[in-house]
């Protein structure tokens, strides 16, 4: 089974995750071992706040960089690259405005291409195997659990998340035997 | 081994292999031997002669090699050939200079055509519906010959008649000893812009029954009256050449050249005055300049000599063509005569040409011999710049015209049993009222030498197709475009693509045929063998400085494309002294009355198509006409006024009716037409006349009314008045956008 | 120094008379295409004699213009073009190459003088008028634009013969078909780069203009305006 | 009044995405015929070549350009307007943005098309692309057709992308109501999308950045198509002012489009409770400023033009003021302006229907616009011998027509497929608005249903 084990609760609205939330913070389990998943995201809530810092704003511009210096080298190389030299129209062949234009679209598409490459490195998206789920959650319900919780913590994390409001408690992955 | 036996084997083992390695049918074809040694890619420039028109022009083929499928002994089969690429003029002779106009160039399609007629041909369905079998050329001269037999037998010989193109040279003198030997007459000539009232005149003017040739280099002043002398008219290529020179070619020195005429040619558009004439009194404007340097004694009467005494009133000083007289008959104001008088008198050599349509009509010899009375009086002619008359080598004249022969056929007056018709298409280039048609339906037997199937060769029974001129031997003798005595010759600048003979060939053949008298005064075998007997009689008379023998003559004339004088050898105007008798000027006459038939009809010769002989070619029905634009069609040209009294549209479709016959054409509007003239290219209106051109357009001539140039045959194919109405929408393609530069919509404003 | 090919057309010489444009067409194996596309605006001329009416009647003027690729230094159709199919030769001409054409006509649009020509179909020559087709010119497939040359190879052929016989080009030794056919000589052609050469001396004279100049396309043609007739001065 | 809960809103907008209506199926198949036989027009154009449209000389570029611009300006619709309402963070948006992105991503598609439709030889495209080839021949970078190859392709990506990650949570809440091949299908879409924040607060920060940098993307790209016209000295395209006046067009084009899309949606897939009249009011505001802008730009143009009287300009000017161009120019100030105008700023005529009517004459007026640029220019250039007419003939108004229903037809799949308005930004907004702003049902469009 690839789902590891795990415990978590679903809770029907954001007020009562942030009452799980809090109860697992309080029962002083790793905030990393805590899985949050929702339909939607919940600003200002503070079992969202999380994995807020990213270098994308950086990566975007440096990715621009990368790009417009790609696109700027691809129209000035590809013009050199006659074996005999090119007059065009009366225009050199190397031209500051047209290779403007290109330097900018290219510039463009690395910022774009950067953006999306650090949102999908970063989510670690596509990834169609993930270690936890439940359809659950877009039915509107809030996910709130513990990944690889030891024996000894599980009743009190179950206890918790009920007490928080939670509506279901679910546990996977743990064979009856352990 | 032999190189050519060796060449046989693989060519055959090469065609087998191509039939086995290809599904393409044309490499199925079997390969004929190459009939000469070619270098791949390496052009050879052959010497060759411009047919298409009367100038005369020498030309230069380019001769590539390439692979041609021709027959060969009854076999399609593929041969590598020398194919000739491109005409240019050939530098060397003295018309052209290396020049060509765009109707030479086009000739080139005349040989590669596709509805060339590739044998010969026996009617087989009823005359005019086009179905013939094909024959061989043993029984298809043997067919012609038993009919000219048939004539002498019975002693009819005089019921054989032949319509010819105007010829020069050998060919003609071989038509005409055909012609002479069973007629006792000369063959008929058929040319519709011909320039027989122009020789007419200068006959009665100077002694010589010559057309005009210009020396517009080193004119400094020209009047024209109607004549497309850098377009269609007597030797354009030559005048063009002499226009080059006049305007720009001598530093400081610029000729004035005015025109007058109804509508502006493609002449008329160089000129630097431009001034429409009433249609018919072109002459009378002569004889008002004349007139003027008279009574200003710009020039002394005498000096016109015979050319002046000829017209009534001369000696008197014209006191009848006054300008003030004439001005509101020619449409020209008195002050303008005078001022061109002025101008002409002081502007030494000038020169006055007059032909087109001035000539065309009812009093256009009488026209001509003003023109010629007011070259006289201006002293230019025999002079540098003026008109010239170079030494013909042979007499040239004319047998009885078309419509003549038409009504003699027609009224019985002479019997017709074989037609002979070679480069001339009767049909379309005689007017309806001639009742060329229903002549040519009395006749039993016509054999055509055409090579395409025009309106008169669809009638004919038996159709012996020339050689292309590209393909023949050549032999002519202009005599206009330069002052230099001319023999131009030609042997064929590359081998026949299809089972065609050259038709002096052919009659020589006949004659061999049939022997007797005819066979001994056409003593030769073939075309060429004529045409070397009269260069080693032109050696003993011109070339002994040249060449040391007779064959070497030969030959270099044959490599140069002709022989010419060096320099150049005007004759003198004869005859001097007083004429027998003097010619009243007359006023035109027209046919249809003005009230019924408002408009002046003025066809005029195309640019391109030029009579209608040349529609064929599609090089020539998709260049644009130069002044209308027009591509694959024909147009009727209105003035603007007339066109918004008509309520007429550019491009509407419109009936032009004249007392002999009416047509429909599509209107274009011309600013440079005078409000009362209806103009319209002659070229299309062909029934049959190949792919491009059959049922193409209307043509002018078949409405024209019968008229004559009076003193002469000549048809005055401009004496004609027509009526005009709206019908529909026509179909139209020009070229140009445009009438005028300055866009038309910003006069919105 | 380089050949900077070059043309002078005089107008005061130019007769109308067309003889360029069917030297042109047999020259560089320029199809025609019939009356149905004729009629579509589709006919294909390197060369064109312009005509324009001016005035009215009875004072008309007409005046007579060819209008051929004027092989611009500044050429708009060489810039637009994606896959320099139109480019600048070392020679000055506005070449064209076919093979490199993917047919977007950006040059014919560009181009200020409507001097270049689509073939909206494959040419047809109906047989044996193949025959005449010039060896040395190819001939352009559906889909690609043409436009005069000045007759690039007579110009190849004729530098190829002169290096071959170790000399100089003569001064009018080579000469574009249109050229070589005008009988008036209205039109010469020649090296600009040679002050001596008659073209270059002729597109000195004080009637010179170019077409469309205020444009900026620097044209090579240099069209000398019709001259008026002076004589009534001298008189 | 009842606030709709989260799984009404799921339950609301995927229903059009299961099932198949017989009048779907119909419509699906009628325009799917149009696009093939547009699809075998071109095949027949190519095959035979060119010479089968209307173009001829001197008109070069006819129907084919002017779908180029139009598409291309039309898409305009989406990608900008959705990236500057995010980045001015308009809460009426968040129903909008997808059915706008959607536009973008097809109209750029269909008009990206139009430059190789109207090759001589477009199996040579390809040529455009700058590849290492054996001919050793690099594309020219001087040629406007370049800098839209570039600037299309960065603008299609941008804009895929900006469609398609917002749609990433989307197709997971599709892959967890679905059973068997579908959920098989969404669940791949779904690129195991999983709702932690980590990936939430991704996705936002990704689509704030994309927003900025397709702002400049999309006027770049308009830019460059003006200046396709703009580069060559033809009268009246050589001009400064095309490309603001390109970009204005197309933005006025697109919301014309979008509003259009958006009424239609309304319709058929009984959005009313989410589209409602103020997105159209807002929206229709919006184009009545475009109309104006667009007014002013033309007014400009031509102003400039009148006063400046160039001869070569003027028989351009003329032709359309009063020549033969003049029924199409004044249909067009019609369709752009006068009809428009009076409708958007009367409030009470800025309905619905109002606007749809508004938006429907703009989209004709705007196409009427783009081949008034390119053909009469063409027509009339300097040389007056050289002057020309244009027709075209049916093989352009076959693929003409045929990208008209294909945009058509891909929106409607797109529309089985995808949920057309994103479910999850519309749940965020229901719990920032304000309560008063909150989509609720009102009872007289619920007594309708």
């Amino acid at each position: 089974m690839p789902i590891p084990p795990a415990i978590y609760g679903l809770f029907p609205d954001p007020d009562s995750a942030e009452r799980g939330m809090n109860a697992l913070n309080r029962a002083g389990i790793s905030p990393r071992r805590i899985v949050v998943m929702s339909a939607e995201p919940f600003d200002g809530y503070s079992f969202t706040q999380m994995d807020e810092r990213t270098p994308m704003p950086w990566l975007a511009p440096m990715g621009g960089l990368v790009g417009g210096i790609l696109g700027f080298l691809l129209a000035r190389l590809t013009q050199e690259a006659y074996p005999y030299p090119l007059i065009t129209g009366g225009m050199p062949l190397l031209a500051a405005w047209p290779t403007g234009i290109i330097t900018y679209e290219c510039t463009m598409l690395g910022a774009v291409l950067a953006t999306v490459a650090t949102l999908l490195i970063s989510t670690k998206l596509p990834n169609w195997k993930p270690k936890l789920y439940d359809p659950e959650v877009s039915h509107g319900k809030i996910l709130i659990g513990v990944l690889d919780p030891s024996d000894a913590a599980r009743p009190e994390i179950e206890n918790r998340l009920r007490g928080a409001g939670a509506e279901k408690v679910k546990i996977i992955g743990v064979s009856p035997a352990s | 081994m032999q190189r050519r036996d060796f060449l046989k084997i693989s060519a055959v083992a090469g065609a087998t292999a191509a039939l086995e390695g290809c599904g393409n049918p044309d490499h199925q074809l079997i390969r004929f031997v190459p009939e000469e040694d070619l270098i791949p890619g390496i052009a050879t420039w052959k010497p060759s002669i411009c047919t298409l028109c009367p100038a005369g022009c020498g030309l230069l083929v380019r001769v590539m090699q390439g692979e041609a499928e021709v027959v060969r002994e009854g076999r399609l089969g593929l041969l590598k050939m020398g194919l000739a690429k491109k005409l240019e003029g050939n530098p060397a002779h003295p018309i052209n200079q290396g020049k060509l106009c765009p109707r030479g160039q086009a000739g080139l399609q005349v040989t590669y055509h596709p509805d060339r007629i590739q044998g010969p041909l026996a009617r087989v369905g009823p005359r005019g519906s086009g179905q013939f079998r094909e024959m061989t050329w043993e029984s298809a001269t043997r067919q012609l010959a038993s009919q000219l037999a048939d004539l002498q037998e019975s002693g009819q010989e005089g019921s054989l008649a032949l319509i010819t193109s105007p010829l020069r040279g050998q060919k003609r003198a071989i038509l005409d000893a055909f012609a002479n030997h069973f007629k006792k007459s000369l063959p008929v000539e058929l040319a519709f812009f011909d320039d027989s009232t122009i020789r007419a005149a200068n006959l009665a003017s100077f002694g010589h029954a010559l057309p005009l040739t210009l020396d517009l280099g080193q004119s400094n002043y020209v009047v024209s009256f109607g004549a497309d002398f850098l377009g269609t008219w007597n030797s354009p290529v030559a005048q063009a050449i002499g226009f080059g020179r006049m305007r720009t070619g001598r530093p400081g020195e610029r000729a004035k050249f005015v025109q007058f005429e109804q509508r502006i040619s493609q002449t008329g558009a160089s000129a630097d005055e431009w001034i429409p004439v009433q249609p018919g009194t072109e002459g009378a404007v002569a004889l008002g300049l004349a007139h003027v340097m008279l009574a200003e004694n710009l020039r002394p009467a005498a000096g016109a000599g015979h050319a002046g005494l000829l017209l009534e009133g001369w000696s008197e000083g014209l006191p009848d063509y006054a300008p003030e007289k004439i001005a509101a008959q020619t449409g020209v104001k008195a002050e303008t005569i005078v001022r061109i008088a002025r101008e002409a008198a002081a502007h030494d050599p000038a020169v006055a040409i007059l032909g087109g349509a001035a000539a065309a009509h009812t009093n256009g010899l009488v026209g001509a011999l003003a023109a010629n009375a007011l070259n006289a009086l201006l002293g230019s002619v025999g002079k540098p710049g003026g008109i010239l008359f170079p030494p013909l080598l042979a007499a040239k004249e004319s047998g009885i015209s078309l419509e003549i022969l038409a009504s003699q056929i027609n009224s019985r007056a002479a019997a017709a049993k074989v037609l002979l018709v070679y480069n001339a298409d009767p049909v379309f280039s005689a007017p309806a009222a001639w009742g060329v048609r229903a002549a040519l339906d009395k006749i039993p037997f016509i054999a055509s030498f055409s090579s395409f199937l025009d309106e008169t060769t669809m009638l004919a029974d038996l159709i012996l197709p020339d050689h292309s001129p590209l393909e023949s031997w050549l032999d002519d003798a202009p005599p206009s475009g330069s002052a230099r005595t001319i023999r131009s010759v030609a042997p064929p600048a590359m081998h026949p693509l299809h089972n065609t003979r050259s038709m002096p060939d052919v009659l020589l053949d006949l004659a061999h045929q049939l022997g007797g008298d005819l066979a001994s005064t056409l003593p030769w075998k073939t075309y060429d063998e004529a045409i070397e007997a009269s260069f080693a009689a032109l050696y003993k008379e011109k070339g002994t400085k040249i060449a040391k023998d007779a064959d070497e003559f030969w030959q270099k004339a044959q490599d140069q494309g002709g022989w010419w004088s060096t320099e150049p050898e005007s004759v003198p105007a004869s005859p001097a002294g007083a004429p027998s008798g003097v010619v009243k000027p007359r006023a035109p006459e027209f046919a249809g009355d003005p009230n019924d038939y408002p408009f002046h009809f003025l066809p005029f010769a195309s640019q391109l198509l030029y009579d209608g002989s040349l529609a064929h070619l599609p090089w020539m029905q998709e260049a644009p006409d130069p002044l209308s634009t027009v591509m694959w069609g024909t147009w009727v040209e209105v003035n603007p006024r007339t066109a918004r009294k008509l309520s007429l549209q550019p491009g509407d479709l419109v009936e032009v009716t004249s007392p002999h016959g009416k047509l429909e054409a599509p209107a274009l509007v011309n600013p440079g037409i005078a409000p009362d003239v209806i103009a319209m290219p002659v070229g299309q209106g062909h029934q049959n006349f190949t792919r491009y051109a059959s049922g193409r357009g209307a043509n002018p001539i078949s409405i024209l009314s019968p008229l004559t140039v009076e003193g002469t045959q000549s048809l005055a194919w401009a004496a004609t008045r027509v009526k005009l109405s709206v019908v529909g929408r026509g179909k139209l393609i020009l070229f140009g956008g445009s009438l005028t530069e300055v866009s038309p919509e910003l006069e919105h404003r | 120094m380089a050949h900077r090919w070059g043309m002078v057309i005089d107008l005061d010489r130019c007769t109308g008379c067309e003889a360029c444009v069917v030297a042109c067409r047999a020259e560089n194996n320029i199809a025609t295409v019939g009356e149905e596309q004729a009629g579509l605006s589709r006919a294909k001329h390197w060369i064109r004699v312009e005509r324009y009416y001016e005035g009215e009647f009875p004072d008309v003027k007409v005046k007579f213009q060819p209008v051929l690729c004027q092989q611009c230094d500044a050429a708009p159709c060489e810039t637009v073009c994606p896959t320099f199919a139109s480019y600048h030769t070392g020679e000055g001409l506005n070449g064209q190459i076919y093979n490199r054409c993917i047919g977007t006509r950006y040059c014919a649009n560009a181009c200020p003088y409507e001097v270049r020509f689509f073939n909206f179909f494959n040419p047809v020559w109906d047989k044996p008028l193949h025959l005449q087709l010039n060896p040395d010119v190819s001939v352009r497939t559906v889909g690609v634009m043409e436009k005069c040359t000045f007759c690039v190879q007579r110009i190849k052929a004729g530098e190829i013969q002169a290096e071959a016989e170790k000399r100089e080009l003569k001064d009018g030794e080579i000469r574009p078909a249109c050229v070589q056919s005008c009988p008036p000589e209205a039109m010469v052609f020649g090296d600009l780069n040679d002050a001596e050469s008659r073209a270059s001396r002729l597109a000195n004279s004080r009637r010179r203009t170019k077409l469309l100049a205020e444009l900026g396309t620097r044209p090579k043609v240099t069209y000398l305006q019709r001259d008026s007739w002076h004589g009534d001065e001298n008189a | 009044m009842a606030t709709k809960t989260p799984e009404q809103i799921n339950d609301d907008l995927l229903r059009p995405l299961s099932g198949i209506s017989g009048r779907y199926a119909l419509s699906a198949a009628l325009l799917a015929g149009v696009a093939v036989a547009a699809f075998c027009a071109f095949f027949y154009q190519a095959y035979t070549g060119l010479g089968v449209s209307g173009l001829r000389w001197p008109v070069f570029w006819g129907f084919y350009i002017t779908n180029f611009v139009f598409w291309i300006g039309l898409s305009h619709a989406g990608t900008l307007i959705s990236a500057i309402l995010r980045l001015s963070n308009a809460t009426w948006r968040r129903p909008v943005t997808r059915c706008a992105e959607v536009i973008t991503v097809f109209a750029l598609s269909i008009g990206a098309m139009f430059p190789i439709i109207h090759l001589g030889r477009p199996w040579l495209a390809f040529w455009l692309f700058p590849y290492p080839s054996e001919r050793r021949i690099w594309p020219n970078i001087h040629s406007p057709l370049l800098w839209d190859f570039f600037a299309i392709n960065t603008y299609l990506i941008a804009s895929v992308t900006f469609l398609l990650l917002p749609i990433i949570p989307d197709m997971a809440l599709v892959r967890d109501r679905a059973a068997g091949l579908r959920k098989k299908i969404y669940r791949a879409l779904a690129l195991g999308w999983t709702g932690t924040p980590k990936q939430w607060h991704r996705l936002e920060t990704a689509m704030h950045v994309m927003a900025i940098v397709v702002i400049p993307v999309a006027v770049s790209v308009h830019s460059i198509v003006s200046w396709d016209f703009a580069m060559a000295p033809v009268p009246m395209w050589h001009s400064t002012i095309f490309a603001p006046y390109f970009v204005c067009g197309a933005i006025f084009s697109g919301i014309a489009a979008l509003l259009l899309a958006m009424a239609l949606l309304r319709k058929f897939l009984h959005l009313e409770e989410y589209l409602l009249p103020i997105h159209f009011e807002n929206l229709g505001k919006l184009l009545l400023v475009m109309s104006v802008l667009w007014f002013y730009f033309i007014f400009a143009e031509r102003l400039t033009t009148w006063y400046g009287n160039s001869v070569g300009e003027m028989p351009v000017f003329w032709a359309t003021q009063h020549g033969s161009y003049a029924p199409l120019f004044w249909t067009m100030m019609f369709c752009n302006f006068l009809i428009p105008v009076p409708i958007l700023a009367i409030r009470k005529l800025r309905s619905i229907t109002g606007t749809a009517i508004a938006s429907f004459t703009i989209v004709i007026g705007m196409w009427l616009e783009r081949f008034l640029i390119i053909v009469p220019s063409l027509s009339h250039k300097y040389l007056t011998y050289s002057w020309g007419t244009y027709r075209p003939t049916w093989v352009e108004i076959t693929i003409t027509a045929g990208t008209f229903s294909g945009l058509a037809l891909l929106y409607m799949i797109f529309s089985k497929v995808v949920p057309i308005i994103s479910i999850w930004e519309l749940k965020v907004g229901l719990r920032q608005v304000p309560h008063s702003a909150r989509i609720i049902v009102e009872p007289k469009e619920v007594g309708a249903d």
